[in-house]
């Protein structure tokens, strides 16, 4: 839930629950790469409810186009990463019951 | 009082035996008078969380 | 990197980082007192005065992620993950740990328990052990949901030591499945009077048919990952008889449920030696190392050389610059895009599906948060 | 079968380093059982009423004495009606045997009856020779539902267990010189400075005499009865004693007194010692009491309304009883008081010229330790005598009354007349001595305080408990003092009481522990036959005698320091002996202690104190009597052959001798002062639980104390018999580690089999707001995988009889009302075994019979509990015990929600 000004919208702060820095600290690492931005960074203000609040400040694009942005980013990496984990896991998976046929002669 | 009381059956504190006692018995095991009885476990289901 | 003194230091051409800010970015230096430079810089216009853009490209990200598997059995992996940055690393460590479901046994009922275990520290080791069941074909279970065949399964254990016999321990293999939902009956007020009515009389789980008859479990039936897990030791005339119910659950809810043993990652240790290092220092050097990262090899004429062989085992134990003038002669430093994931799978899952699971929830945390922002 | 025996066996150890930790307790007990009780009934004295019209009298006195093991009382369906302390835990009654006496009535010295009266019952200490645990191995003691470790030590009085902690009292049989300004406001013309001496018979009941120094150079033997202090000039007790003239007196006082002596070491008499003998002489002269018939009947005519029952017997007697009962109990023959009493004078009057340093009373080595059995037995011996003063009384109101004379006495009217002075409360008494731990008595029996000598065995952690059974107590009386050269801790407790463990606040330094290796001394050997004093004394004697010592039987030559020491044998001067072969006398009786065949006891305490400059008053003072503090330690001037070279050694004898701790240095040692024995481990100084402390020697001193302190306090395994145990309230950690740093005590003292914590990794908190002070935040999975998982075990007992306030005679019992169907209570009014309980949900619900009403009681307490057992016994008393539920324990104590 976004808690920002109407008639500035390039900065707000938007607030998640049942979140923790799993995905905070993410989406502050993809914000941070992201050029509009000139400010980001997030907080949990008491650590016994799993409440995350994330400031977004941008050079004039709204902020909460630019979180989407980001977070879309972040889901695009993840697929690579998934993607190229399970590629590796194949190649190992093969060359391993190769060293593995060599091992038995 | 209950009209048929059911017995409880109580596990004697020396010898181990059973005995099934109605309220109002005098509280000795039969086998070895021993006088200090255990309750049985109850046979109802007890629900726990595994945590 | 010898250090040069910034005066003579020749003017870089715009649009590339001078070698020691190269180097500042991508290692972190593990001095003696303490590590420096630990920032990974985020900002994409950190370098902007030097005209580099340090904004995020996915195709820069796409060309240089690279994933390198170390080691992978049947319950672990090692594997390396090159090109990406601490704060998703740590984002898949705590997801691995606590966010990827798996079955474990939450309710316990018990009929009888002499044994010399109390019944609520039974159950809470029964709930420990791990289910060799994919969480991804079971739903979870929330309050009012009545348990059935797609979110319970079911665990009988009834064992006794006969008066006589010797103490007996009772192992997890004890522990038997049932797919067609739990036997004991369900005593509730009503339940007694009307049990004659309907044919099949009412217990605490109500499966419309057996698990056995799913597809998914036809091959691989639902089973504890280890049998020979004690649960607990029966003395002679003790008996246990209880029925154990496994929902699925994550780690965060309770630990029961994290489906590693530990998953860690640790940054790939760089040994660079500053000058050489002969002979006797050589000699010092290799034996200083407890996990000896340091060879020696001969150089020509007599002189031997201390080289780095395996920087990869390296502990940053720090003994090697221990001792007055070493911290010049060897440089300790961590790769910060390089990062060796190690995951030890308690049993539900493969290691190697545990993480592509784990990858999957951070994917779903972000659709969740742009089906919220939009 | 064979296998799971083999391997209880392997593991089988016989916990044998606890059992000796507990060894004064039980064998002090196991004195009173053996020949304690025999001989405080010869002490007793017999009663005598003489009739009116026929002079004949009656005499009433003790005989044989018969202590049971403890036997169940209705015994009548059971077989074995043998008690166990089990069955005493669970029902709350006590773990105590038939006592019986023969009280015999001898009439006129003619015909005697013998009747056997029961006496009530004592409680008996477990693992005593009369408790049926005592030789039962860890298996046996387990199939007896009790802890394989059981050390005993304890009794159990109405399901309590209590023990009688250790008491400092003083050294017995030992004249200590002391000042003390409360001795001038004793009366007017006294100075502060006096000679006390404790003396203790050998039924270990004790009489205190003091010598007070008068202004005028003249003393006063002061002395205690029923609580009241009499004072007598002590040249007439001189003269009383024996038969001796005023030269004889002059002459022995003033022997140690010579020209050539003066300025001399350890020349302890000054020419003023002749003007105060001649004042005292002077003393008896103006109460003209020339001879020694006259000085007893002058005793005897002042003390005759004070001593009961000699109403009727002649002066001299009643001075000669006086004499024998409070003057130097602890010796039997008048020439030795004589001699005691010359020497008690002489060290007074060193005292007064500033010759000899007074002795310090709270210094251990002018200490020793009252025992549980001792205080019982001393506690007894007043309870019977004042059982037979009571019946006399009553007998002779029964012949005013009714002026009957004794034939016309038959024996049912002797038991009924026995009645109304109830031979039970003895036993009673006893027993309520060990439940509130006061001691009702008007005589006072010679003790600092007559409260708070028993204390609950706390089970909270078995180093609670252990540490019960090694406190040692200075005593309740000094806690208000001001004063702290009470608390302090002399060096010449090393080795006895350790430094470390003593708590910090009020009773610091009041309440101290015995080191490990420290012992007491008691009626049995190490082989753990009885002692037999006489026989021991006799072969002291001629061994003396044979080094060199000249007897003080034959008064031939008189002599003092510092030519000759004069020779102390628990406190009665056996003879003197010249100062210059003293030192090797003591260093030869020494070398005899190591070996058992030279008629020496191995415990026997060897004190020389050398002659000096004013230092304490010189003399070889040798000790035999039991409760001393002992400690082993290795005599390395004897050629080290064997293993028997450890010594035992007293901390009066610790205090001159030269000990060498192996611990590298020489410790600063003087050449001139060659160490003569040696430590046997460094660690020997601390005691039981200060040896878990692991790098001790690494800690600030102050941070070991509070280790002790709280070692004490963790939640823990208390106990291993856990199901078996109706105690109050017990802490359980549900899953304990061994620690990974460990000492040698750890695993001597088999403190695995109670262990007291967990391993832990600890990091600094580095975040502030969460770093306040002693804030901790646990790992959440370590947590839920069951670490400091703790639980507390409850036991609610119900006992029928106090819940019927008014309908006293109607029988209530448990059952269930059949009219509200509740889910918690079964048909027995009891609730269901294994059942959770939430706080005020119906518990237990009791029906009486004549009124039919029932009623239900609610769960007090804010937490569910879980009910583990439920006990029913004798038909009255029920006892549900139940659990919290899991309960995680932090440095607070409280529990967090997930």
């Amino acid at each position: 839930m976004e808690h920002g000004s109407i008639k500035d919208s390039s900065s707000s702060t938007f607030s998640f629950a049942d979140e923790d820095h799993t995905l905070a600290n993410s989406v502050r690492f993809a914000l941070n790469q992201d050029p509009r931005v000139t400010f980001c960074g997030y907080s949990i203000p008491h650590p016994a409810d799993a409440l995350v609040n994330i400031r977004v400040q941008t050079t004039g694009a709204p902020a909460s186009e630019v979180l989407k942005d980001a977070v879309q980013d972040l889901m695009v990496m993840c697929q690579h990463v998934r993607d190229t984990f399970d590629k590796a896991v194949v190649d190992s998976k093969v060359s391993g019951s190769v060293k593995a046929m060599k091992i038995k002669p | 009082m209950d009209s048929q009381p059911e017995p409880v059956s109580y596990i004697c504190g020396d010898c181990g035996m059973e005995n099934t006692l109605k309220p109002g018995d005098v509280i000795q095991c039969r086998e070895c008078g021993y006088r200090i009885l255990y309750k049985k476990r109850t046979r109802r289901i007890v629900q726990y969380e595994a945590r | 990197m010898p250090t040069v003194s910034p005066l003579e230091m020749d003017d870089v051409p715009m649009g590339q980082l001078p070698p020691h800010i190269q180097l500042q970015r991508t290692r972190v230096f593990c001095a003696s007192d303490a590590p420096t430079q630990t920032e990974n810089i985020q900002y994409s216009g950190a370098y902007a005065s030097m005209g580099v853009d340090n904004s995020f490209r996915l195709d820069d990200f796409v060309k240089n992620f690279r994933v390198e598997v170390v080691r992978l059995d049947e319950d672990d992996i090692e594997f390396d993950m090159i090109g990406i940055d601490a704060a998703l690393a740590n984002a898949f460590r705590r997801i691995l740990i606590a966010e990827v479901p798996t079955m474990a046994i939450e309710k316990v009922l018990f009929a009888n328990n002499t044994s010399v275990i109390p019944d609520e520290v039974l159950a809470h080791r029964l709930g420990l052990i791990p289910i060799k069941a994919d969480p991804r074909l079971f739903e979870y279970m929330s309050e009012n949901d009545t348990p059935n065949e797609k979110n319970t399964i079911v665990f009988k254990l009834h064992v006794q030591c006969k008066r006589g016999d010797p103490r007996i321990t009772v192992k997890s293999d004890q522990l038997e499945w049932l797919p067609n939902g739990s036997e004991f009956q369900l005593v509730t007020d009503n339940s007694t009077s009307n049990s004659n009515s309907n044919s099949k009389p009412k217990t605490y789980t109500s499966f419309s048919r057996s698990q056995t008859s799913l597809p998914e479990f036809s091959e691989d039936s639902i089973a504890l990952k280890h049998n020979d897990i004690t649960i607990a030791k029966l003395g002679p005339g003790q008996e246990i008889e209880l029925e154990a119910h496994a929902v699925k659950g994550v780690g965060k809810t309770h630990a029961k449920w994290s489906p590693v043993a530990t998953a860690w990652y640790r940054m790939l240790p760089e040994v660079v030696l500053l000058e050489n290092v002969e002979d006797e220092k050589a000699e010092e050097l290799v034996k200083k190392c407890p996990v000896n990262v340091f060879d020696i090899e001969d150089v020509g004429e007599g002189k031997r050389r201390a080289t780095v062989a395996r920087p990869r085992a390296c502990t940053l134990c720090r003994e090697c610059i221990r001792g007055d003038d070493w911290e010049n002669r060897v440089a300790l430093r961590r790769v910060k895009n390089h990062f060796i994931f190690t995951i030890e799978s308690s049993g539900a899952l493969p290691p190697e599906v545990l993480f592509t699971e784990a990858v999957k929830v951070l994917e779903s945390k972000c659709e969740q948060v742009i089906s919220d922002l939009s | 079968m064979e296998k799971m025996k083999k391997s209880s066996k392997a593991n089988q150890s016989d916990y044998e380093s606890l059992r000796e930790l507990f060894k004064p307790h039980i064998e002090s007990f196991d004195y009173l059982v053996d020949s304690g009780i025999e001989t405080l009934l010869s002490n007793i004295h017999p009663v005598e009423i003489q009739d009116p019209i026929t002079k004949k009298t009656l005499k009433i006195f003790f005989g044989e004495h018969e202590l049971h093991n403890p036997q169940k009382s209705r015994g009548h369906k059971t077989f074995n009606s043998v008690l166990y302390p089990y069955e005493c835990r669970q029902a709350g009654i006590t773990y105590e045997g038939k006592f019986t006496l023969e009280v015999c009535f001898q009439y006129d010295s003619k015909w005697s009856t013998r009747e056997k009266i029961s006496f009530g019952k004592l409680p008996i200490m477990l693992k005593s020779k009369l408790c049926h645990l005592r030789d039962s191995d860890p298996s046996q003691l387990l199939h007896r539902k009790e802890e394989a470790t059981e050390m005993g030590g304890y009794f159990i009085v109405n399901g309590l267990e209590k023990l009688v902690r250790l008491l400092i009292m003083q050294k017995r049989n030992h004249p200590m010189s002391v000042i003390r300004s409360k001795f001038r406001e004793r009366q007017e013309g006294f100075t502060d400075k006096a000679i006390m001496i404790r003396c203790v018979r050998d039924d270990q009941s004790s009489v205190s005499n003091r010598l007070y120094y008068l202004q005028n150079g003249s003393a006063r033997f002061g002395f205690w009865i029923r609580g009241k202090e009499y004072l007598l000039p002590v040249g007439v007790v001189l003269k009383a004693l024996i038969d001796t003239n005023d030269l004889e007196i002059y002459g022995s006082l003033t022997c140690s007194y010579s020209e050539e002596y003066q300025g001399r070491k350890g020349a302890v008499a000054t020419q003023l010692v002749g003007e105060r003998v001649r004042i005292i002489l002077d003393e008896v002269q103006d109460l003209s009491l020339s001879t020694h018939l006259r000085c007893l009947q002058h005793i005897g005519e002042y003390f005759k309304p004070v001593m009961d029952g000699l109403e009727n017997e002649s002066n001299s007697d009643v001075g000669a009883s006086v004499l024998r009962n409070y003057i130097f109990v602890h010796l039997q023959k008048d020439d030795e008081k004589y001699n005691l009493l010359i020497f008690m004078l002489q060290k007074l009057f060193a005292l007064v010229d500033h010759t000899a340093a007074p002795d310090n009373l709270d210094a251990l080595q002018n200490q020793e330790v009252l025992l549980p059995g001792h205080l019982i037995a001393i506690y007894l011996k007043e309870k019977l005598q004042e059982w037979l003063y009571k019946t006399r009384k009553l007998l002779k109101e029964e012949l005013q009354k009714n002026g009957e004379n004794f034939e016309s006495l038959t024996g049912v009217q002797i038991k009924k007349f026995l009645d109304k002075n109830p031979s039970k409360n003895v036993g009673m008494a006893i027993e309520n001595m060990l439940k509130t731990g006061r001691i009702v008595t008007q005589s006072g029996i010679d003790l600092q305080q007559s409260g708070g000598m028993t204390v609950a065995a706390e089970r909270l952690n078995f180093l609670r408990f252990i540490s019960h059974f090694r406190s040692v107590h200075r005593g309740a009386a000094f806690a208000g003092q001001r004063n702290t050269s009470v608390r302090k801790l002399l060096p010449e407790a090393w080795g006895f009481l350790c430094p470390v463990h003593t708590p910090d606040g009020e009773p610091c330094g009041l309440l101290n522990h015995m080191a490990s290796t420290c012992r007491i001394t008691s009626f049995f050997d190490s082989q753990g036959n009885a002692k037999d004093f006489l026989k021991i004394r006799l072969s002291i004697l001629n061994i003396l005698a044979g080094i060199g010592m000249t007897p003080s039987l034959p008064k031939l030559v008189r002599a003092g320091p510092p030519e000759v020491l004069s020779v102390l044998l628990d406190g009665c001067v056996v003879g003197s002996i010249s100062s210059d072969i003293a030192e090797k006398a003591a260093s030869h009786l020494r070398k005899l202690k190591l070996f058992p065949s030279s008629g020496i006891p191995e415990d026997l305490e060897v004190g020389y104190v050398p002659l000096s400059f004013g230092g304490a008053y010189p003399g070889l003072y040798l000790f035999t009597t039991p409760s001393r503090f002992l400690r082993p330690v290795r005599n390395i001037s004897v050629s080290s052959n064997g293993p028997k070279d450890i010594e035992l050694i007293g901390p009066f004898e610790q205090a001159y001798m030269e000990i060498r701790c192996p611990d590298g240095g020489n410790g600063g040692r003087r050449d001139g002062f060659p160490a003569t024995h040696e430590e046997i481990h460094p660690t020997g100084m601390l005691s039981v639980v200060a040896n878990l402390t692991p790098f001790s020697d690494h800690n600030q001193s102050p941070r070991n104390m509070y280790q002790c302190q709280m070692a004490k306090q963790t939640m823990a395994f208390s106990s291993q018999a856990l199901r078996f145990r109706a105690d109050q309230k017990l802490y359980h950690l549900q899953t304990p580690q061994t620690p990974i740093v460990r000492t040698a005590a750890y695993s001597k003292y088999h403190i695995d089999e109670f262990p007291t914590g967990t391993n832990a990794i600890v990091a600094v908190l580095a975040y502030t707001g969460f770093d306040m002070e002693d804030a901790m935040i646990l790992n959440k999975s370590s947590v839920e995988r069951g670490m400091f998982h703790g639980t507390i075990y409850q036991v609610e007992t119900i006992d029928l009889e106090d819940q019927k306030e008014l309908s006293d005679q109607a029988q209530s019992l448990f059952a269930r009302s059949n009219i509200e169907k509740h889910s918690s209570i079964d048909a027995d009014g009891l609730p269901y075994v294994g059942q959770m309980l939430h706080p005020d949900e119906p518990y237990y619900s009791v029906h009486n019979i004549v009124n039919n009403s029932t009623k239900t009681f609610k769960l007090k307490g804010s937490e569910p509990v879980i009910v583990d057992y439920v006990a029913v016994d004798k038909g009255t008393k029920q006892k549900p015990p139940q659990k919290a539920s899991e309960y995680s324990v932090q440095a607070s104590e409280e529990s967090y929600h997930w």
